[in-house]
């Protein structure tokens, strides 16, 4: 059974339709990139999938149970994660203190417990050292590290990351894609890419989704998507001739 | 009959001060972000503007009013340069407590330099009264709504129809993207306080002969103003013409029919109701993040 | 360690100027020991949460009315009156903020400012319960063990135990998960939601929270001062709070109270100026605001920690990677 | 350095010198005389009045050798607009000046408030606050130089009943400690009288269109109206009155005679208007009215109202206490207590066991077609 899916999801802003009819499903453990054009409607989907924002059609289930209607907080604690485009940690808390934010999630654990736990998933991120620093301290490349142990420290089952190698360096990207690797392995955790970086892309997807104007116009793996006529007019069209495709 | 046209002319003269104030509140708010919580001492200056040249200074109509609204303008680019300019990257809040702690600061000093004493300006039409439909209504209500009325026809031609409006607004939508079209966005902003501060003069040189000049009359008419722009609509020019003229139909409506002890309840009610159901008001733009 | 060590200097300071101070300056720090019990907890709503409240004083009158009438009307101990007081306003605040809290910024701010307004209109017109605007006199004070804290001097030390543990109470709160909640929910509510933090029920208990402090603050007010009208919980009030929170500084418990001290002996310090000093104190308050953008607080942290260690990868991005 | 002899006698000579200089200095020293005074905020308009009265009944007293040749001082604090700065004002002067006596504001709310801390400082105080529940509170230290806002109401209704003939009385009140307190006492002494009230409508302190509640009580039929105002608020009243066309006649309270109110008039707004007011201070009343009402004038520049007279004679009648049984709070709070027909400017005193010290008002009309006001009759209450 698969752990996130939504059926038939549209949105509407007014008179433009951002999502029309998407259907999206993600299995247990497994790595799926979304990429299409600027505009396709990719960080709609994922407000949609975090309820941020209110679908006008569709329904999403998550790990079975259905989700359509839950709150963002409830969606977290049910298992869904996420990073966003603009780092977003809250700058008034200390590293060690955004992470505890998400592991506070689980009832039952003492204030000790807590930090301990912060402290592990830091350390299983190689950001130990930076725990007690504020946030305005950390380097870019950092924070979006710090954001994204604090998303896993929510114990989601599945993370939706949203560009998480923009603004990176090429050293920083490599490790990025190192850790992501492992952490969907290790976890069993089933991650939803929006990437630009196409190499990143190929390299982690086992499976690709392209929007373009709100709609699904490919699915399928890797190879399969770079293949695909549709795929490549969706970018040559809007003139994107160094995806790398 | 007679009675409930008398009483709608008297909501609607009392409206359009309370419209006239928030006027002024709306274009600082809009320009700058800045909830200005010193707009009722604007007001209350404007109205000892006036009774320092009319009354204490002797001199005629035309010439007392013009003075008064040119030390109005005045007031205003020195508030944008004491005030404004050293807080206006500082919070919200900061900003709040800033406009209430020179509101102390202002109204104090009006009593400093005109003491506690009531003062009573003299209307161009002392005196004169009109009757419609056997309600008595005093002729300078009537001037006050119908300036009033010239006043928002101005403002709107000069921010539709005038380069200086509309880099206003411009100023007023995007900050970054104005300066960077290479308006002159430092005196734009001046510009907005200097309007402010002499459409507040213009208030109150015409609430002056309605009610008495005070020194603590600012507060009573921020609040009004307040509840009158929520009701209209943040930042909506005739947002707050429609939110003076019902805070103060419902000031003497709510008075006569409803209770004249609670009377206050309902505009405050509706203010938290609006803001609850529509908090865009009734003409207001949406909600942004600002502040 | 470092919130005890505070509550130890606040409680030694206090107790030292209790004994050589004079009659007028232990009233004044009464007040001020009162006020900071509402700005301590206003922090929690401002500081913490990002909520602009100017309705402040409404809570603290809330609490104050309920004790004086049960006292006064029903004959009640002011000890079992200010249980109900305490509970009632919070309960008061909860009902009202799951509506009002959808509003932010400035909204909120005037939305709350009205619901003082309201507050004020009420208690001026429900005469045959709040004495309208005579308000309620005969308040009885405060008794412990058959003691009654009837002089300045008695009811500071009551106050300065009163204000020690509610600010004791609230350093654990900051630094528990709830604390480290309502300081995400400031500085980012998308986020806050997005590590599974219920952002609504944060922003209610930060608020209802806010109301308990502001209410025993009140339960303070009536028993010291024996006597409550309208005016003494009218906007201006809440307007006052929030100026001792910002002039305090930084959103720290520390400069609520040292804020509330200030703004309590400016004015009165100011005197010796004579009829101008109302002038003066409003130009003080922006001095203070222009000059001191993050408060006492801020300039004292600034001058201890002075040669702030440079971060070795600080350099790159911070704009970018701080609040967004 | 050796002590000579000489230098120990001249010290021993110093100290003797400096000894008895202490007692003589205290002889003339000034007893310094506490008032807590509004100077800021929108109470200062009355304050002002009151502020200028002790200034003036401070120098007469003086003039007139002092308090057995001791100079009398005046310590003065801002009371403000607000309960907590009233109390603080008395507290500060309390610990200033540790003054024998004080005078405290015309504000019962204010009033209220201090109470506690004059309890506490145990010296006697004389305040111009008119709602009863001051009195009421017990406080054997406070002494009212004012009439009681219920005399005031009570006064009027008696007028309203006999003069006035009102069969259908309406009420229309400020939204503060005095309005409220006079209307409800007025409704119900007029219940009694068997005239109940047709209608009873409020304003807010700060309200400036009357136009609903005065149209209402017309609606509800009132022949007379009956107004419990502030002195602003009340000469807006009178005018808008006017220019609505109400035709009955309108007893008003003792505020909008006031001098800063009465500025604001014009002739017409006063036809047809009575005024129950607290005591008639113009030239027309007697001799040493007249002295009164002139020096005020000339030293002020504006004409003097009640509120200035009552703390005026206050300040009389405390120096005649001070110069019978000295200046020890409890001999002076106990002479107080007893003074009977004691004959001031405006009132004969004579205090009451709650303090009360006057319970006589005037009332006045406006000569037609002129704000020249002239006394019709003194009701005397008991």
């Amino acid at each position: 059974m698969s752990i996130l899916r939504a059926e038939g999801i549209s949105k509407r802003f007014g008179g433009l339709l951002a999502l029309s009819d998407i259907d999206i499903r993600v299995e247990e453990g497994e790595f799926v990139a979304l990429i299409g054009p600027n505009g396709a409607g990719k960080s709609t989907l994922l407000n949609v999938l975090t309820g941020l924002t209110p679908p006008t059609a569709g329904h999403i289930a998550l790990d079975g149970r259905d989700i359509t209607h839950a709150s963002t907080h409830a969606r977290v604690r049910a298992g869904l994660g996420r990073t966003f485009q603009r780092g977003r940690l809250f700058g008034r808390l200390s590293v060690i203190e955004n992470v505890m934010t998400g592991v506070a999630n689980r009832p039952g654990r003492s204030g000790r417990e807590l930090r301990e736990l912060a402290r592990a998933q830091l350390a299983r991120m190689g950001l130990e050292r930076f725990a007690e620093h504020a946030i305005g301290s950390l380097s870019y490349g950092n924070s979006r590290m710090v954001e994204l142990t604090r998303a896993l420290a929510c114990e989601p089952r599945v993370l939706l990351l949203d560009e998480p190698a923009a603004g990176l360096n090429s050293g920083e990207v490599e490790d990025l894609m190192t850790r992501l690797r492992a952490i969907s392995t290790e976890r069993r955790l089933a991650i939803v890419l929006i990437e630009h970086n196409m190499g990143m892309v190929m390299r982690l997807a086992q499976r690709i989704v392209v929007l373009n104007f709100g709609s699904r116009i490919a699915e399928g793996t890797p190879a399969a998507v770079q293949a695909d006529p549709a795929v490549l007019a969706a970018y040559l069209g809007e003139g994107f001739s160094h995806a790398g495709l | 009959m007679a009675d409930f046209i008398q009483l709608l002319m008297n909501g609607l003269a009392l409206g359009s001060v309370y419209a006239l104030a928030a006027i002024g509140f709306v274009i600082v708010y809009s320009a700058t972000g800045v909830v200005n919580f010193a707009a009722g001492q604007f007001v209350m200056l404007g109205t000892f503007a006036g009774v320092a040249t009319l009354v204490n200074g002797g001199w005629s109509l035309p010439a007392g009013y013009l003075g008064a609204l040119a030390a109005m303008a005045l007031f205003g680019a020195l508030f944008y340069a004491v005030v404004y300019l050293p807080l206006r990257n500082s919070p919200a809040v900061t900003m709040i407590i800033g406009t209430v702690a020179i509101g102390i600061t202002l109204q104090n000093a009006a009593l400093l330099g005109f003491g506690s004493w009531p003062f009573r300006l003299v209307s161009p039409f002392e005196g004169m009264t009109v009757d419609i439909a056997g309600a008595v209504v005093p002729v300078h209500a009537i001037a006050v709504v119908v300036t009033t009325a010239v006043l928002i026809g101005l403002l709107w031609l000069l921010f539709n129809r005038t380069t200086l409006g509309i880099a206003m607004r411009a100023v007023a939508q995007d900050l970054v993207a104005a300066r960077l079209m290479g308006l002159k966005v430092g005196a734009l902003l001046a510009f907005t306080w200097i309007l402010a501060a002499v459409l507040a003069g213009v208030a109150g040189l015409m609430l002056g002969p309605m009610w008495f000049a005070d020194v603590n009359m600012g507060d009573p008419i921020a609040l009004k103003a307040f509840a009158a722009t929520i009701i209209g609509g943040f930042g909506s020019l005739p947002g707050a013409i429609a939110g003076g003229l019902f805070v103060g139909l419902t000031e003497v409506l709510g008075a006569a029919y409803v209770s004249s002890a609670y009377k206050d309840l309902i505009a405050f009610g509706a203010m938290i109701l609006f803001l609850l159901l529509r908090p865009q008001g009734v003409f207001g733009e949406r909600i942004q993040d600002r502040g | 360690m470092r919130s005890l060590l505070g509550v130890a200097a606040l409680l030694i300071v206090g107790l030292a100027l209790s004994l050589i101070v004079s009659e007028y300056t232990l009233r004044l720090l009464n007040l001020a020991v009162v006020a900071a019990v509402a700005v301590v907890g206003l922090n929690f709503a401002f500081g913490y949460a990002g909520l602009i409240s100017l309705g402040h004083a409404a809570f603290v009158g809330l609490g104050a009315y309920v004790l004086a009438i049960l006292t006064t009307k029903l004959g009640w101990s002011p000890w079992l009156a200010a249980v109900p007081a305490v509970i009632g306003t919070g309960l008061a605040a909860a009902v009202l903020g799951y509506p009002l809290l959808r509003l932010k910024g400035h909204y909120l701010a005037l939305a709350t400012l009205g619901l003082n307004v309201s507050f004020g209109i009420v208690a001026t017109n429900w005469i045959d319960l709040t004495g309208g605007t005579n308000g309620i006199a005969n308040i009885p004070g405060l008794t412990i063990a058959g003691h009654e804290l009837s002089g300045e001097r008695p009811f500071l030390w009551f106050g300065l135990a009163v204000l020690a543990a509610l600010a004791l109470i609230a350093a654990v709160i900051h630094r528990s998960r709830y604390g480290r909640a309502m300081m995400a929910v400031r500085d980012d509510e998308t986020a806050a939601a997005m590590t599974g933090i219920n952002v609504t029920r944060m922003r209610v208990a930060a608020f209802t929270l806010s109301a308990l402090y502001a209410a025993v603050a009140g339960c303070l007010f009536a028993t010291h001062i024996h006597f409550i009208s309208p005016d003494d919980f009218s906007y201006a009030h809440s307007i006052t709070h929030l100026a001792m929170l910002i002039v305090g500084g930084e959103a720290t418990i520390a400069g609520a109270i040292l804020g509330a001290v200030l703004l309590t002996f400016l004015p009165e310090w100011l005197r010796v100026l004579g009829d101008a000093y109302l002038a003066f104190f409003g130009l003080m308050t922006l001095a203070i605001l222009i000059f001191l953008p993050t408060g006492i607080v801020g300039l004292a942290t600034r001058w201890v920690r002075r040669p702030a260690p440079p971060q070795a990868d600080a350099a790159i991005g911070a704009e970018e990677a701080s609040r967004p | 350095m050796r002590l000579t002899r000489r230098t120990l006698l001249s010290l021993a000579a110093a100290t003797t010198a400096l000894s008895m200089a202490v007692p003589l200095r205290a002889a003339d020293a000034p007893i310094v005389v506490g008032a807590t005074v509004p100077t800021t905020g929108p109470l200062s308009l009355t304050g002002k009045q009151y502020f200028n009265t002790l200034t003036m009944a401070a120098e007469d007293i003086n003039a007139a050798g002092g308090i057995n040749g001791r100079p009398l001082k005046l310590a003065i604090e801002d009371a403000g607009a607000s309960n907590s700065t009233a109390v603080s004002a008395f507290v500060k002067l309390i610990q200033d000046t540790k003054p024998p006596f004080a005078f405290i504001t015309s504000y019962s709310t204010q009033n209220l408030a201090v109470a506690p801390e004059v309890a506490k400082a145990a010296i006697p105080v004389m305040y111009a606050g008119g709602a009863d529940a001051v009195a009421e509170g017990g406080n054997s230290w406070m002494f009212r130089i004012r009439p009681a806002d219920s005399v005031t109401a009570r006064a009027m209704v008696q007028f309203l009943k006999a003069k006035l003939r009102a069969a259908k009385p309406g009420i229309v009140y400020i939204q503060n400690d005095f309005g409220q307190g006079g209307a409800q006492v007025a409704a119900k002494q007029l219940e009694a009288l068997g005239v109940p009230v047709v209608g009873t409508e409020a304003y807010g302190q700060n309200d400036k269109d009357f136009s609903a509640q005065l149209l209402s009580l017309r609606a509800k039929g009132a022949d007379v109206i009956l107004a419990f105002v502030y002195p602003a608020d009340g000469a807006l009243l009178l005018r808008q009155a006017k220019m609505l066309g109400l035709k009955m006649p309108i007893l008003s309270s003792s505020a909008a005679f006031v001098p800063a109110a009465m500025q604001l008039l014009s002739p017409g707004d006063l036809d047809n208007v009575w005024g129950v007011v607290d005591a008639f201070v113009d030239p027309s009343a007697g001799e040493r009215m007249k002295d009164f009402a002139t020096r005020y004038k000339t030293k002020f520049g504006t004409d003097a109202d009640p509120y200035g007279l009552a703390y005026y004679d206050g300040a009389m009648l405390m120096a005649d206490g001070m110069r019978k049984v000295g200046t020890h709070p409890k001999a002076l709070r106990d002479w107080l207590a007893a003074v009977k027909g004691w004959d001031g400017v405006g009132h004969v005193y004579s205090f009451d066991g709650k303090g009360n010290g006057v319970t006589d008002v005037a009332v006045v009309k406006a000569k037609p077609g002129t704000k020249t006001l002239e006394l019709l009759e003194r009701v005397k209450l008991d």
